[in-house]
């Protein structure tokens, strides 16, 4: 990774700790009708895989925060708008708490609310790709939990058999609500999972960006010239509870609140100079508050949304 | 004369589907022993050899990836009709039919979900419990989903030409029992059946049946026989479900008074429920007898051949029903 | 008095369950974070401390293993008590529910099932298309399964305790809105509420309004704010839908001439239209009027925890249709 | 194993052969109106993981053939009942062609008409075993196409972790409707997955009843002491097309008629001596002809058999 990339997938993690922070303070201080379950402590995942996709690649994302949407480029007046349930949201202000959110033209496609979900949507969306020899690969992102369903298998084995430009992502930070991953999966790693599949399976240190990134990149590569899926497994850590509010009485090595081991944040940051750091943190702060201002300004859906968009 | 060319349903639907593959590229099929098979009921015979193994493809045994994956490929600018070998198999892909398909446009805002799931349905030939039932009430409770239920072949082929152009996503059942009946299919390659437009198969003064699928040939032989003791029978079939014509039915009632509703789907809270109360809601004083039902037991279906067709209407059936209805 | 004692819903739920467990060795449970945490709801709070994590099982993120490893324990001779952890899972686990467990018995001409399938349901708190549906309507349709509604704290526990020890796979709705509702729940853990008899909740002469779960509360509202017009509510609760006590509904329409009908679910083919054909097919003569509905919109539910409410019944909407209904 | 535990099993699976050989001649003669998919050829992964169970253990079988329940010790006459749709099949005359039948006393548990159901039925009768402690164990069939599906995924992982007392028993016979398994499958073995579920995978040639027997017995010993379940992957072929009268068009390799490749039959049948053998081929044809003969005169059921066993 160049310095300039290097620099920019920075400013990827650290805006979408910014937004994080943002969040948690409106949670806490106001709430909002829905859940949030925050993906802090993740974003080296989120940032450093997206940032090997190209932008008109296909992404479906996991419940855990909006990284993965803010580093696929989406506005995050819009994101936090579907937060807020405002009519500025990307889903027209159907969204609040625990979101949908999409964006046709930077191919973030959306996420079920049913885990388990995207990896049968992905493979579909691949296949389209295959079919109309676009070029696209679709990057699909769950959790341990989400790998448990039965449409992993369903999808991944169609997927490697069809040879589609899919790159299966987990974030395996531990936990799956309140069950401990060690205690729902015979095998250590999911990525001991892929060899059933004839793909590559791949783990790499969800906390380092950069190694994310090269891991994903060439998933993609090998995806994009037709050698089929990979299953890349990020190891990472869920810092708070499954949503915020979860006191996690499950839970015994709770993690700090402010102590996020081997930050990600921190750990590229080091590899930024400190002015250049200090003003991509400025910036990064400001542009989150001034979005988030702007969903909060925004007016709330008129009740006649309701009935948009059940039909094309 | 073209239009009176004679087709049988299955054919039909065949036809239906390599013209709309020869008109449109992004549309492609998915399903298990489509290709090389022609699919177990020999509805895509031909289409591998026309098209290619990559626009009909064989999948393995995986239905939430027949469905799943075709509403994906559908966000990514294809126009996937896919074939679950049963209709039943909708549930092993409920999530993928009843929440992907049916929902993600409206809880993303934004994207079309132009997808058919074509669906061999009802009792024929002892299949059993759970390769004959006729769940298209599934698709009528929850939104998002059309619903298509041809009963002739005209109306096959028409209903899944509009059902692969339309940028929503649509449940065709189509009935086994009837793959093989024949009728007159006009030939011209742009004609479509519009989503939402009964078809009254017979005009009548004395009551109104409302039919679908293998039904509507049922209620047609009933009526035959009941005219010969003056009862006089209008048979309408919706053809489609969801968007329902209801005008149609209401106008119909308005007209001979009194509604008997004929389905293969078991009777508690089927469609024929929704339809009678429908016209209940809108012309209640108008009816002049309770709206009844002929309809299938309320029972898992026997896999005895003998034994199934017992559970779902036979013509006798809405004969001896709608001498009594006329008879209240 | 012992049997004015007052319980949440959610903690008569809880008492159910530890009751029937020490009651019969052979009910046991599993679902995701029903241990440990006690359910995400909290529903089963303490009970893995009580009766062990062999008893009380948390499982991986599986549905279709839940329910179906449900229906195979019940074969090999326990009784589970399942929890899916949002009612909408049904969809994910359908094959399970409305194959397995609904069928298996007919197609095998034997074995008991006894499982129950806990299911919070319902509206409540913004948790989106996917986890808010009543889908109750489906077991309806599909024969073969209980399904229960339960609208009291005291019908919770008693409905459950029924469920527990029905031969027979139940589907247990339970209302997230209800959680917290407060009644009086008798102490006797012999106490069952039967299945198939429905509650009268509140007496009148002008007109029947037959609703389930959390709108039996709005009903009643309705019911007083109504009064003062002089407009005189029977407010009746199945309690279950199979079996239906379709009984005691149309005795009550018998004494009103009017009904009402009140669900959360979505208008179309929902159960409503099913107990008003019936109720049609048994009293026409005794309607005064058409059977109307108020019922939950055509509509996937947004995720907008203001939205969504205005996508089911609201006292005002019950009171505005019952006050236009009376006028009919 | 002993010289008369072989002769046994070589009884069971002569018969299963006369068994699918009366019936075949039956479907030529005269049909009926479902469908029959014949087992023939496969008899030696049936009889022999079946003669590993307990009388007592637990059995789901798969589709092809009655070879499953004949080597439990199901009454024959009554198996025939329920192909034939008469009264006196297990089913009381719902069956009918392909069927479900099942023997509660015998562990005959059934099958689901949606393949991979057996999985997780499966693994839930072994929880319950695991909860009573009865000592028993599950033995749940299938073929090669039903292993695609994601039932399988959701068992398998879970009853991995709670070590159940359940052996996967795959009939690998090459095919799956029209579809070959080697094209549907991104590796070569069944087999090739259990890793994937930290449990041991086996392959044996299925057309060697003692050999299967033997993998399943060890397999079986696990279970039931608490090792956990075990995937057996029985390689054998599909002689006939899928139901009888399918002609086959997809298949090029078709197998000759009457040709069965190292036939579990002829190969067990070395085994015993010329005399033995050929009274009990005697006694099995016999015994066969007589059933049929039995279930053929039996009363077809009365139509309201159609309203019982909806409810208990
Ligand atoms: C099919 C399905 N089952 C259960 C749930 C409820 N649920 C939501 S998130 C979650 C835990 C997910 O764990 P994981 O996939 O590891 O993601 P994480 O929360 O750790 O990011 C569960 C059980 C769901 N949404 N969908
Ligand atoms: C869920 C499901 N999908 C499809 C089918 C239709 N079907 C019945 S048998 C079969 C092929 C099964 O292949 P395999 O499991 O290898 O068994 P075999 O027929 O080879 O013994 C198919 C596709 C079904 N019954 N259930
Ligand atoms: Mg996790
Ligand atoms: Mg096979």
């Amino acid at each position: 990774m160049n310095s300039a990339d290097l620099i920019e997938l920075y400013r990827t993690v650290v805006t979408i700790r910014f937004a994080e922070l943002r969040i948690r303070e409106h949670v806490e201080a106001e709430g909002f009708g829905g859940f949030w379950h925050p993906g802090i402590g993740q974003e080296g995942v989120q940032a450093g895989a997206v940032a090997a996709m190209r932008s008109d690649d296909y992404l479906y994302y996991a419940h855990r925060g909006l990284g993965y949407a803010i580093a696929k480029g989406m506005d995050m007046a819009v994101l936090f708008g579907d937060l807020l349930g405002r009519s500025t949201g990307s889903t027209g202000g159907k969204g609040g708490g625990t979101v949908h959110f999409a964006d046709q033209s930077r191919g973030v496609l959306g996420q079920g609310g049913t885990l388990g979900s995207n990896f049968v949507m992905g493979a579909g969306t691949a296949t389209a790709s295959q079919l109309l020899g676009d070029g696209r690969v679709t990057v699909v992102f769950f959790g341990d939990g989400a790998a448990g369903r039965g449409t992993w298998h369903e999808a991944a084995l169609q997927a490697s058999v069809w040879k589609l430009p899919v790159v299966w992502v987990c974030e395996n930070n531990g936990w799956a609500l309140s069950a401990r991953f060690t205690d729902q999966s015979p095998t250590p790693n999911i990525a001991d999972r892929a060899p059933a599949y004839g793909m590559p399976g791949v783990i790499v240190d969800g906390q380092d960006p950069i190694a994310v990134h090269d891991a994903t990149s060439e998933a993609i590569g090998r995806a994009r010239s037709g050698e089929g899926p990979t299953l890349i497994e990020a190891k990472t850590l869920r810092i708070r509870g499954h949503y915020e509010g979860d006191r996690q009485p499950y839970r015994e090595d709770k993690v700090a609140d402010d102590e996020i081991p081997n930050d990600p944040v921190h750990r590229l940051g080091e590899q930024v100079d400190d002015d250049t750091r200090r003003q991509i943190d400025a910036e990064a702060r400001e542009k989150v508050a001034a979005a988030f201002d702007e969903a909060l300004a925004a007016p709330r859906a008129d009740p006649s949304v309701i009935f948009e968009a059940v039909w094309a | 004369m073209a239009s009176e060319r004679v087709l049988g349903y299955a054919r039909a639907i065949n036809e239906a589907l390599a013209e709309e593959m020869r008109r449109d590229e992004r549309v492609w099929m998915m399903g298990q022993d489509i290709g090389k098979m022609g699919g177990v009921f020999g509805l895509t015979k031909g289409l591998q050899e026309e098209f290619g193994a990559s626009r009909v493809r064989d999948t393995a045994i995986n239905e939430t990836f027949i469905v799943g994956g075709a509403a994906g490929a559908a966000l990514g600018g294809t126009i996937p009709v896919v074939e679950l070998q049963f209709a039943d198999f909708v549930l092993t892909a409920a999530d993928e039919v009843f929440h992907k398909l049916a929902k993600w446009r409206y809880m993303h805002g934004q994207f079309e979900m132009p997808v058919v799931v074509r669906l061999p349905s009802g009792v024929v030939g002892g299949a059993g419990a759970e390769h004959s039932q006729s769940l298209e009430t599934l698709g009528m409770h929850i939104a998002g989903l059309k619903v298509a239920v041809p009963a002739t072949p005209a109306d096959a082929k028409g209903l899944l030409k509009s059902a692969i152009r339309d940028p929503n996503p649509v449940l065709f059942f189509e009935h086994k029992g009837l793959y093989r009946a024949k009728g007159p299919v006009p030939e011209d390659p742009e004609l479509v059946v519009p989503f939402g437009v009964a078809n009254v198969a017979r005009q009548g003064r004395g009551m109104t049946v409302v039919a679908t699928g293998l039904m509507v040939g049922r209620a047609l032989e009933a009526a035959d026989r009941l005219s010969e003791d003056g009862i006089d029978l209008e048979v309408v079939d919706p053809r489609t479900l969801v968007p329902l014509d209801i005008d149609t039915i209401v106008a119909s009632v308005e007209k001979t008074h009194r509604l008997l509703i004929v389905h293969e789907a078991p009777r508690t809270a089927g469609f024929g429920a929704e339809i009678a109360q429908q016209v209940q809601e809108r012309a209640f004083f108008a009816l002049d007898a309770p709206v009844w039902r002929v309809a299938g037991t309320d029972t898992p279906l026997p896999q005895d051949p003998e034994l199934e067709q017992m559970c779902i209407p036979s013509v006798d059936d809405i004969v001896e029903a709608a001498r009594a209805l006329a008879a209240v």
